[in-house]
């Protein structure tokens, strides 16, 4: 059972291993705070798609079952944005136009095709709430490296009348603009999968 | 030196050193105490042996007969007993069976007479003469030449173009034997040209080689042959048959074609004097020049040499060889071999044997690709040598084949100007070699 | 914006790939050699101009009439799902090869970020029924251009002896991250510069 | 405001059966026959890809057994517990008799302990090393070590040690074969996964002649014969080979083969 | 012969021409000195930091990546050249930290990400720049004027700042020529420009002893000549047509030798565009290669928001490079059209 | 044929009950955005505001100013509050800044933009606008030249937006002055 969900964080992480949902992975990551709202959207949207896939995964038909599966990941997104747009404002404004992005987010129409599809509504939530998790890792590791390099800071959650920006000194003067933008985003996503096939290996190495 | 003909494409410009044996007079050399006479001297099918240890046998007599169609007959350099019949690797590394031979004491060899028989005789009985002297071509690729002379029914022979070129560097053989032997040429294209009857016979001669294009033209018109000398812009590959076509006709040998599917019959001029040896002379191809030369060696010289003699041998006739050359190489520097048993017999493909020393073979050391595309500009044959060569690296032989690895001659110009020093020829014979044993799997 | 302003913007200057991260992981994941790249930069173009022309009439037609434009993403990605379906089927019918090639890609064009990304941009934008129709297309060439010219590095790649750990997909990102950096030389003063 | 929920419900609501309409209608159209059993073999298939089957791929097989009614038992990494699976899917009844095979080098001499005749300057790959007078080595028969066999494998299961000679590890082989198909001097056999020993020697040559050139070469002295005669030890044409069948115990012939040539390899050096 | 000697065996050919990988990467570094010379004359010892701390980190970065991957590639003299470059692209004031990450990003992240030497698709030093001048705008435009210049505005090249004073200029002039005259600019005819007496990169700035450094490995056959031929003529060829239009002059009237001999067009088309490992295979792949960079150098230093746009017009017809090495190979021997085969 | 009927009403279902689910989703979010965009907004005012009683927002029809709102103060007209639209380098530039009647430029904000972290998106920070306060017309500043060597540093390599900023308030302080205190 642990294992539905512990795959999703390293083994199958969606974004470094299976290569999915890698838009808003590049796309959000230019701040950490972006990274853990965006992750949190998609934890939200997976749960609920992966229930409503597994619940109704013999009421939909064969062949319109993309599109049915997509527009009730579509629902559950336009519910988040609108709700998050309502009742906190403040993240929804440093998210803004990534909330509709996550519609389009193939680790979330992924997981319902290649698991809630087959699977009980028990194990879907492990397996959404894995991947969930693996993917706002990745999207943390991800825009952590860039805005360390490409901004000087990381900016976290405000809390109270903390603005939630860790400054680093000399960094934050002169970064490396290039790592905020999108070549930058890019170069960081392949030296951490590059990083994580090494480790792996390497492991799997050592464990024989 | 505008307006002389060359081929088109690629093509290089490797230091020559032709001056080291080309004022050399052709010498016999001394026939050694042991020949080594191996079967496969050609290319086809190896010849069986038709002799056992203990035989006694005489110069010129059959020891080896041509096993299927493209195949030659092996005959015997000397008189003598044969001692055994063993594996020996040839120049090439291939291994081959092989007749040594205790040449037997005071052996002299036989005088041969010229004869003008030949004239009553027809082409098909000519070529079976051919056939039965072991005559195969001596440019290099030792295609058995009664194969070669025989038109198929349906094509017609326009040229027959004699490849005098021996464009590779150090040789000389080639050279000498049209300084020495014009008459006896002449006479042998005659007798080709009965077989082959072509409607035009040239002959290409390189322009480093003035003295041969002027005796070959002199001769032909003392003797009132029809003639073309071709003179031409030096540059390696024009030895190669398909070059050499291009050269003197303009026209491209198809991929895959042979010389006939463009209408010409190309022999080499030691071939045709090979001819002449046994249809005039009745003597079968038993014997050839070798040039010996490179500056490892002490007298660098060019020698008539029995087939069967150990390199060896040949060199203690030159006065030895320095202390550490860097290779030993058999025939051409660019095609030839590098051997590590000096007991390696001349065959009848052996057309020279070079002593490099490190500052000749140039070799460095090898670095990755830089994508120059030297070695594309270079390939007469218009391929793409390091794309083959990265696929064979890869193990990806299909993918070198689709690319046109089959249409490498392995004619070394990609090698030889690759600034990163890559075995590119190596890497094409490897697979050519893995996609046949691929394809035999 | 002028036709030849919207081919440029969507071609050059705000290159889906290279510029907004949009259709990620088809790039990545149909790039390694040449012949299944076009084929999927085709299905992507077509599937991207329909899908903004089909948008173009959803919106018009019944968001905007109704006064439902909270249900743009819902009606639009159904609309796209459909879309792409239809155009699996008809490949996989019509040329079997292509949709072995593709394989699990064609499905994900559904949830490709290119195609919504192009119908809620051309809506934004207020372009007529054309010149949606023509930014689809721009869109699409525009993640041709880049997939191809990715799928020839990569066919190139395959060739060399690319350290270990960064085959595969990592070697991908940092080439198309190498991409997007000479790509910055397009930018929208480019842009203004050219066509005023 | 009401109105706009009544509206988003039929809209969307029509849009929807609409577009299921049509695709439901396009799905008969475009209908394309698909045997599910190659889906469902690919799945049981290992997915190395190793091509010991001799189809292109897992999925090449896959297909070929469905549609050209391939053998069905010709996975060898798979072994046997996958062909039986095969057999449940196609509904047939399969025989695997198999034991578990895998290959060995049977070779562990180096530059060191073999005597070699030249300095070869070229392509780092067996078979063109071996196109070359049969290799550097003098002895003509054993391991080039350049590795080629190394590049073929599908599963890294040779590696070559500090000593310098190559070794396959038995429990990843998969005995796809390959690398018995790439080696030019064909010095790598396939021996039971169980076995335990292996004489590590491919020389035909004459005792005297090997020991001229090679230091751990079997010089068929016969003496494995003699002293474990329940071990299956065989010599013919002066090397030595293991009849596995025999199962007594090859211990003393380990200790007193003189060239060391009989490995036990369970015993890591 | 001694017995113990062993001969060596290699494959065919066994000679070899003089060519080496070594050899062509030290004479291209030295037909670069001239060049390199000058600037340091021009702008001061400064540039001698910029180009020593580039080399270096070029070479210490190769250091370490052959340590990583257990390769030894220093001789090779490929990091001395792409260092070299790096510190040629840079103008002398720049803040040396940029100059060694410009290194540290073209020997490492361009270079051996993809195996070292020779597997690179893209020019390292160009990406270096590219990748420093996106990052530290600010610190790559710190230019200075060369000590013999009487410095009357602050530093800026040529194309700089005729770029960024057009944006705002609304009277009328001729030709770059006479608007920076207009302006004060420092220069006062074609040879400040041919000669280098103006504000650049330490290494751009000599058309010059770029040209004689260029046309001593283009006869060494060292580089082509279509790459820099088509790259050069392409360019102006447009800039003729084309470049006169800014200043209201209509087509046919650009300021050819002005755009020649500014921003690093020699630099960029004799050493850069020319680099053998990013450029195409063939010689007809290269000449599409050269007018693509000509084309884009073009675009983008006229209409562009940078201005000179050499070094991202290469990289980006780097990315082409694959594309049009599969476009453009050699037609095999004997594969002749049908009707064509026999004469 | 039943099939297929089956098939499209299974989708038809699905969508509708999904937009239904929306829709009542929307009618509680709804009126929460309405009020939470109204208030952004007049936090924006009252940040920019020059004091007083700020009007209805008035339409204008011009091509950088989008539309305006008076400003009262004691009756008479204090200033104006302009939505301006100018030119940066990553698209639209959107501005909400105030003017006195004569023109002098008192307030503003970038309220929506494009342009490029680090560079133009400098742009939003207090201290960058604060090179603009104060001046009129033609002369705020646009370019480079016209500021300090420290404030033309902070602004290196984003004169674009720098420049596109000042050419909109240009065209709104001059706007401000055609209106002329009515
Ligand atoms: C199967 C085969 C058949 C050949 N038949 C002919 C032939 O009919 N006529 C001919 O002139 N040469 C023939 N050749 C010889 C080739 O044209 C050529 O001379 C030979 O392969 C060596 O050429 P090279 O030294 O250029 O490699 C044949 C060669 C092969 C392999
Ligand atoms: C690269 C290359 C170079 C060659 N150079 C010569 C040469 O210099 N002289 C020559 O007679 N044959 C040369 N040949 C062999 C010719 O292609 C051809 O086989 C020969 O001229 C045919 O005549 P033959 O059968 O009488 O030998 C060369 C072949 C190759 C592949
Ligand atoms: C990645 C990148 C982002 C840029 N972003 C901006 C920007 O946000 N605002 C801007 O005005 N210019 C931007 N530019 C444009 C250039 O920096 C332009 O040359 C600059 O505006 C000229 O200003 P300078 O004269 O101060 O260097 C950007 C350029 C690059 C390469
Ligand atoms: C003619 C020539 C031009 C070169 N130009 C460059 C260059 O512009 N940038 C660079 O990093 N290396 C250059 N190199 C060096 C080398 O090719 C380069 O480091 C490789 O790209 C590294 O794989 C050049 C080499 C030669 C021979
Ligand atoms: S060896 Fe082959 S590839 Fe190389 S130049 Fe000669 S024909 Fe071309
Ligand atoms: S000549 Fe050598 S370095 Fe140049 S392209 Fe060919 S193989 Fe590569
Ligand atoms: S392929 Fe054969 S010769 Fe080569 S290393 Fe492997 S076992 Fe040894
Ligand atoms: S060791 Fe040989 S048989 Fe075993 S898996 Fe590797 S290649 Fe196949
Ligand atoms: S294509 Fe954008 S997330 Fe996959």
């Amino acid at each position: 059972m642990f294992k539905e969900f512990s795959k999703g964080l390293i083994k199958e992480n969606p974004v470094f291993v299976l290569a999915l949902g890698l838009c808003p992975a590049l796309g959000v990551t230019s701040k950490v705070v972006n990274a853990l709202g965006m992750g949190a959207g998609v934890i939200f949207v997976l749960l609920g798609s992966n229930i409503f896939v597994a619940l109704l995964k013999n009421f939909i038909p064969e062949k319109v079952r993309i599109p049915a599966y997509i527009v009730i990941i579509a629902s559950f997104v336009t519910i988040v944005e609108m709700v998050m747009e309502a009742f906190i404002p403040s993240l929804y404004e440093s998210l803004g136009v990534f909330v509709p992005l996550i519609v389009v987010n193939c680790v979330i129409l992924g997981r319902a095709e290649a698991f809630a599809n087959k699977n009980n509504v028990g194990t879907s939530i492990l397996d959404a709430l894995g991947m969930g998790i693996g993917f706002t890792l990745a999207l943390v590791a991800i825009a952590l490296v860039r805005e360390i390099l490409g901004a000087g800071t990381v900016t976290l959650i405000p809390v109270g009348s903390w603005d939630g920006i860790i400054t680093i000194p000399g960094l934050s003067q002169s970064p490396a603009r290039v790592f905020s933008l999108a070549a930058g985003a890019l170069l960081v996503m392949g030296y951490l999968q590059a990083l994580i096939n090494w480790a792996t290996t390497k492991k799997a190495g050592e464990s024989k | 030196m505008k307006g002389l003909k060359t081929f088109s494409r690629g093509g290089i410009h490797p230091h020559g050193r032709k001056n080291l044996t080309n004022k050399k007079e052709i010498v016999t050399a001394d026939i050694p105490e042991t020949l080594i006479v191996p079967m496969a001297q050609h290319l086809g099918a190896p010849a069986e042996v038709v002799v056992a240890a203990g035989d006694e046998i005489k110069e010129g007599m059959l020891i080896g007969k041509p096993a299927g169609f493209i195949s030659a007959a092996v005959h015997s350099p000397v008189s003598g007993t044969v001692k055994e019949i063993t594996d020996v690797y040839l120049a090439n590394g291939m291994k081959s069976s092989a007749v040594v031979i205790e040449k037997e004491e005071g052996f002299i060899p036989a005088e041969k007479t010229k004869s003008d028989s030949w004239k009553s005789k027809t082409p098909q009985e000519l070529i079976e003469i051919v056939k039965d002297s072991g005559v195969v071509g001596l440019g290099g690729a030792t295609f058995p030449a009664n194969v070669k002379y025989m038109v198929p029914k349906g094509e017609k022979a326009e040229y027959l173009i004699i490849n005098a070129v021996e464009c590779e560097p150090y040789l000389s053989a080639d050279h000498r034997l049209m300084l020495e032997k014009a008459s006896e040429l002449i006479e042998g294209l005659r007798i080709i040209s009965k077989m082959v009857e072509p409607e035009k016979v040239a002959i290409g001669i390189e322009i480093n080689k003035p003295d041969a294009i002027e005796i070959m033209r002199k001769q032909a018109e003392a003797e009132n042959f029809d003639l073309e000398v071709v003179p031409l812009k030096l540059k390696y590959p024009q030895g190669d048959e398909k070059q050499l076509i291009k050269a003197v006709t303009g026209r491209e040998v198809p991929s895959g074609g042979l010389p006939i599917a463009v209408g010409c019959v190309v022999s080499n001029v030691g071939t045709v004097n090979a001819v002449y040896e046994a249809v005039a002379l009745g003597k079968p191809l038993y014997e050839r020049t070798v040039s010996v030369t490179g500056l490892g060696v002490k007298n660098p010289g060019n020698f008539l040499t029995r087939v069967g003699t150990p390199i060896s041998s040949l060199l203690e006739a030159c006065g030895g060889i320095i202390d550490n050359p860097a290779k030993v190489v058999v025939g051409g520097p660019m095609m030839g071999f590098s051997i590590y048993d000096l007991d390696t017999p001349v065959t009848k493909g052996t057309s020279g044997i070079l002593i490099l020393t490190d500052e000749e073979s140039g070799s460095g050391s090898r670095t990755a690709c830089l994508s120059c595309g030297r070695c594309v500009s270079v390939c007469p044959m218009g391929l793409n040598p390091t794309k083959m060569f990265k696929f064979v690296d890869h193990d990806d032989y299909d993918s070198a084949m689709q690319n046109n690895l089959m249409d490498c001659k392995e004619c070394g110009c990609c090698a030889y100007a690759c600034p990163a020093n890559i075995p590119l020829v190596q890497g094409m014979r490897l697979g050519k070699k893995m996609a046949r044993k691929k394809k035999v799997s | 914006m002028t036709y030849v302003g919207i081919i440029i913007t969507f071609v050059f200057i705000n290159n889906f790939i290279l510029a907004q991260f949009m259709g990620l992981c088809p790039f990545i994941g149909v790039s390694k050699n040449v012949e299944s790249a076009v084929g999927m930069g085709f299905a992507v173009t077509f599937v991207m101009s329909i899908a903004a022309l089909a948008t173009w009439a959803i919106q018009n037609f019944i968001l905007v009439p109704l006064n439902i434009e909270f249900l743009q993403t819902i009606t639009f990605i159904l609309m796209i799902a459909a879309l792409v379906q239809f155009v699996e089927m008809f490949i996989q019918k019509s040329s079997p090869s292509l949709y072995k090639a593709l394989g699990i890609y064609l499905p994900l064009i559904t949830t490709n970020c290119a195609v919504l990304g192009i119908a809620l941009i051309a809506v934004r934008s207020d372009y007529n029924a054309l010149e949606s129709f023509v930014a689809g297309i721009s869109a699409g060439l525009g993640f041709l251009l880049a997939i191809v010219l990715m799928s020839a590095i990569r066919e190139k790649l395959d060739s060399e002896w690319v350290p270990e750990p960064l085959k595969g997909t990592p070697i991908a990102f940092i080439t198309g991250g190498l991409m997007a950096l000479a790509f910055m030389a397009f930018d929208k003063a480019l842009l203004n510069n050219l066509i005023g | 405001m009401i109105n706009r929920v009544i509206y988003a419900f039929l809209s969307v609501g029509i849009l929807g059966g609409a577009l299921g309409l049509a695709l439901a209608y396009a799905a008969k159209i475009f209908a394309v026959k698909k045997d599910e059993r190659v889906g469902a073999l690919e799945e049981i298939l290992p997915g190395v890809n190793c091509g010991a089957c001799g189809y292109p791929g897992c999925s090449g097989y896959a297909e070929a057994i469905v549609m050209e009614d391939a053998e069905m038992t010709l996975c060898s990494p798979g072994g046997a517990a996958v062909a039986a699976k095969i057999g449940e899917i196609m509904g047939a009844e399969v025989n695997v008799s198999s034991e578990k095979m895998v290959a060995q080098i049977m070779c562990r001499g180096t530059r060191e302990t073999s005597k070699t005749k030249f300095e070869y300057d070229g392509i780092q790959d067996c078979n063109a090393l071996h196109s070359s007078f049969g290799g550097d080595k003098v002895c003509p028969y054993g391991c080039l070590g350049l590795g080629s066999c190394i590049d073929v494998c599908p599963v890294d299961a040779i590696a070559k040690t500090e000593a310098g000679y190559l070794e396959i590890d038995r429990d990843k082989c998969i005995s796809c074969g390959k690398c018995i198909d790439v080696c030019p001097t064909g010095v790598i056999k396939m021996i039971p996964y169980n076995a335990r020993h292996i004489v590590a020697c491919n020389s035909t040559d004459k005792g005297g002649v090997v020991r001229k050139y090679c230091s751990v070469g079997c010089i068929g002295c016969k003496m494995c014969e003699k002293k474990s005669p329940e071990g299956g030890f065989k010599v013919e044409n002066f090397l030595a080979a293991i009849d596995y069948s025999a199962e007594g115990s090859r211990a003393e012939a380990v200790e007193v083969c003189p060239a060391k040539c009989i490995i036990d390899l369970d015993v890591v050096e | 012969m001694s017995e113990e000697m062993k001969l060596k065996i290699s494959s065919s050919p066994q000679i070899h021409s003089p060519a080496s990988t070594a050899k062509i990467m030290w004479i291209v570094v030295v037909s670069l000195i001239p060049a390199g010379v000058w600037g340091v004359y021009a702008f001061g010892p400064r540039s001698i930091l910029v180009l020593a701390a580039s080399i270096l980190a070029a070479v210490a970065s190769e250091y370490l990546m052959g340590l990583v991957f257990k390769k030894s590639t220093l001789a090779d003299g490929s990091a001395v050249l792409t260092g070299l470059l790096i510190g040629y692209n840079m103008p002398a004031e720049v803040p040396i930290y940029i100059a060694v990450l410009a290194s540290v990003f073209a020997i490492v992240i361009v270079k051996w990400t993809f195996g070292g030497l020779g597997t690179n698709w893209m020019n390292p030093a160009l990406a270096g720049r590219v990748f420093v001048f996106f990052s530290w705008t600010g610190g790559m435009s710190r230019w200075s004027m060369p000590h013999m210049v009487p410095d009357t505005v602050s530093g800026a090249s040529p194309l700089g700042f005729l770029k960024t004073n057009m944006m705002t200029f609304s009277g009328t002039s001729s030709g770059p020529m006479d608007f920076l005259a207009g302006q004060n600019y420092p220069v006062d005819s074609y040879m400040d420009l041919f000669i280098g007496r103006i504000p650049g990169c330490i290494g751009e700035v000599s058309a010059l002893l770029l040209l004689i450094g260029g046309i001593f490995l283009i006869i060494l056959k060292i580089v082509n000549w279509e790459i820099p031929v088509f790259y050069i003529g392409s360019f102006a060829l447009l800039t003729w047509i084309f470049g006169g239009m800014g200043f209201g002059n209509g087509f046919f009237s650009g300021d050819i030798l002005f755009h020649l001999f500014t921003g690093g067009l020699m630099l960029g088309a004799l050493f850069m565009a020319t680099d053998m490992v990013t450029s195409p295979i063939t010689r007809k792949g290269m000449i599409i290669y050269a007018i693509g960079c000509g084309f884009l150098t073009f675009l983008i230093r006229f209409y562009g928001s940078f201005p000179e746009g050499v070094s991202l017009a290469i990289i980006l017809m780097n990315i082409f490079v694959p594309l049009i090495n599969r476009a453009t190979q050699p037609v095999k021997f004997g594969n002749l059209p049908k009707e064509k085969k026999n004469d | 044929m039943t099939d297929m009927l089956k098939t499209g009403s299974k989708l038809a279902l699905i969508c509708a009950v999904a937009a239904l689910c929306l829709g009542a989703v929307n009618m509680v979010t709804e009126p929460q955005i309405a009020k939470f965009r109204a208030a952004k907004l007049q936090e924006a005012l009252g940040q920019v505001s020059p004091g007083g009683a700020i009007g209805e927002e008035v339409a204008a029809d011009d091509a950088v100013v989008i539309s305006y709102y008076p400003v009262e103060d004691s009756g008479a007209i204090s200033g104006y509050i302009l939505n301006l639209k100018g030119a940066g380098y990553g698209g639209d530039l959107i501005i909400l800044a105030s003017f006195k009647p004569d023109g002098e430029l008192i307030g503003s904000v970038l309220m929506e933009h494009d342009e490029t972290p680090g560079l133009g998106k400098e742009a939003e920070n207090d201290w960058y606008m604060k090179k603009y306060l104060g001046f009129k017309g033609g002369n705020i500043p646009t370019s480079k030249t016209q500021l300090s060597q420290a404030d033309a540093d902070a602004i290196s390599g984003a004169t674009i937006t720098y420049t596109g900023i000042g050419n909109a308030l240009i065209a709104g302080s001059d706007f401000a002055v055609e209106l002329g205190g009515k």
